[in-house]
């Protein structure tokens, strides 16, 4: 399942998904949902997780330092060809 | 990869939130890979379709960009009917190539959709 | 058939959104989509028999009844919430199944798409 | 109590949120109680004075209720012009008694308001 | 000074106009601001607030049980009157 | 003379409000009203040399700079929201003053109005 998060750590809907993410389930953070790596990064763990790279750097963030992988937008759609099913 | 019917259903306002650049992004990148790609617009989302909306000269024209990926690379675009009808939205005052509709459509696309990724309120 | 579960987590009246979640659910009869509706966080509120936007002159939630009747709709909350926001008294007529987080969260397999409003 | 000025600004497009219903209800005590009220209308907020709104029929229409607030009550009501551009509004299409402002006049109304309420995004 | 709080503690910045307040501010909680009070009283203790009552009842609260002063449209309009400055 | 104090909360790129609040601050040099600015919570990225979201096709937040020159806008910036959020490489164009939370909410007496965006 892929599980798209948007919001940052203040909003409660993102929080429930990141909670119910199972450990196959493939997250991906976009938008203000990058700054769930910047400040609350054990909410992450154990889970597998994508950053969208031209969202963290909008956000004044480095690749280099980014302990998560990072895709591009088309990298995007390949998480979303490899999962059917998804929680957005 | 075979061809994937895509579906990305958008509800936040343009301009005051990413959201609609997001399902652009998305969307841009799903066509270039060679999907089938479709937009639904939803609540506040329908003001992209606007062709009138004019902003500042430094910023990107939202409508516009749409419109040109219907154009050249085959992007579907549904609108949902009474949303418009909230938001004061005319049928003749959206981009070429948008289609005002409604549940029923969403639900069939819902239906027939390979993926749906939505951009929540 | 596609399962999909639209998960509200606003309170009605602060927002359109639980009215906006169950009319999209409804709306899903017209094809091949079997809809289930969540009520999460705030908007588990939507529950209670005394919670009516329209008491204040929004757009009535107690509206969204007769469809879930008409449609035999699910309808399902998290019990923590309901806590949270001390909602006692559920109105019968949501015709609402309480569960777990645990078990919500165990169940969420089962969808093609969970839709968040 | 004498006599004050009083503005609210709002920001959030109407029905998704509650705002514009909020500052109006506060507008409508204010000038119940014999205040001088106005709102500025902000970014999405605009959308409130499109006369061509319609709600669904048990719903309430805002454009309507702000219109008649105008004409029965004096409550003043402000529009950030460039708002308007950036969402598609033409100020052909607004209710009757609505002002496209801008930046300037929020300054002034701020400037000589004995209250400021905001309803932040 | 007349602080306005409209949405509940997951928003930060009705956290940080809470914590700011000063014992003599006026707080109002309006809108979904009145989860504060179901959810979070904590927050208020030794603040001064007030409850808009028609979006308290709206929500499905009850005035009977509710510790803290309640006030319609009318009454928020005198709080106005009471506080020049604001916070909202 | 009034003094109000403009409050953003929100990220730019996410949200327009970076920039919707420093334009409101600049159109008060049009009357009476002596404007400032505070960057809280995710704002405060906003400061961040390397934050720009027009790297991402959004509208850019660097271009309210040249007006913070023109109009000598006074701009405050969380200390606690700066380590929060990781900025350590602060873009000097902005001209921001670093305060803590303590800091700012004792500063707050002295403004007509806290305006947050």
């Amino acid at each position: 399942m892929l599980i798209l998060v948007k919001y940052g750590p203040e909003n409660p809907a993102e929080r429930w998904k990141l909670e119910a993410a199972a450990p196959a389930d493939q997250i991906v953070l976009i938008q203000n949902g990058i700054f769930w790596a910047v400040t609350e990064p054990k909410a992450l763990e154990g889970k597998k997780v994508a950053i969208v790279q031209p969202d963290f750097e909008a956000r004044g963030y480095s690749a280099e330092s980014c302990p998560w992988p990072l895709v591009d937008y088309a990298g995007l759609i390949t998480l979303i060809e490899q999962n059917p099913k998804s929680m957005s | 990869m075979e061809k994937l019917k895509i579906t990305i259903q958008v509800m936040a306002p343009p301009y005051s939130y990413q959201d609609l650049d997001t399902a652009l992004n998305i969307a841009e990148a799903g066509l270039d890979k060679g999907h089938d790609v479709g937009i639904f617009l939803f609540t506040d989302s329908v003001l992209a379709t606007l062709s009138r909306v004019k902003p500042i000269r430094m910023d990107r024209n939202i409508p516009q960009r749409m419109q040109a990926m219907i154009a050249e690379k085959g992007l579907r675009v549904d609108i949902c009917g009474i949303c418009m009808d909230y938001r004061g939205v005319s049928r003749e005052e959206i981009i070429e190539g948008a289609t005002p509709s409604g549940l029923p459509e969403l639900a069939a696309l819902m239906a027939t959709s390979d993926r749906f990724i939505n951009l929540m309120a | 058939m596609k399962k999909v579960l639209f998960v509200i987590y606003q309170a009605p009246g602060g927002s359109v959104w639980p009215n906006e979640g169950f009319r999209t659910a409804f709306g899903m009869y017209a094809d091949e989509v079997e809809p289930e509706v969540l009520l999460i966080d705030q908007a588990a509120i939507t529950l209670a028999k005394e919670t009516e936007p329209q008491k204040l002159g929004l757009l009535s939630i107690k509206m969204v009844q007769k469809y879930i009747g008409k449609y035999d709709t699910k309808v399902l909350v998290e019990k923590e919430s309901l806590d949270k926001f001390h909602v006692t008294n559920m109105d019968e007529a949501y015709r609402a199944e309480v569960l777990s987080r645990a078990e919500l969260q165990a169940r969420l397999p089962q969808y093609d798409h969970v839709v968040f409003m």
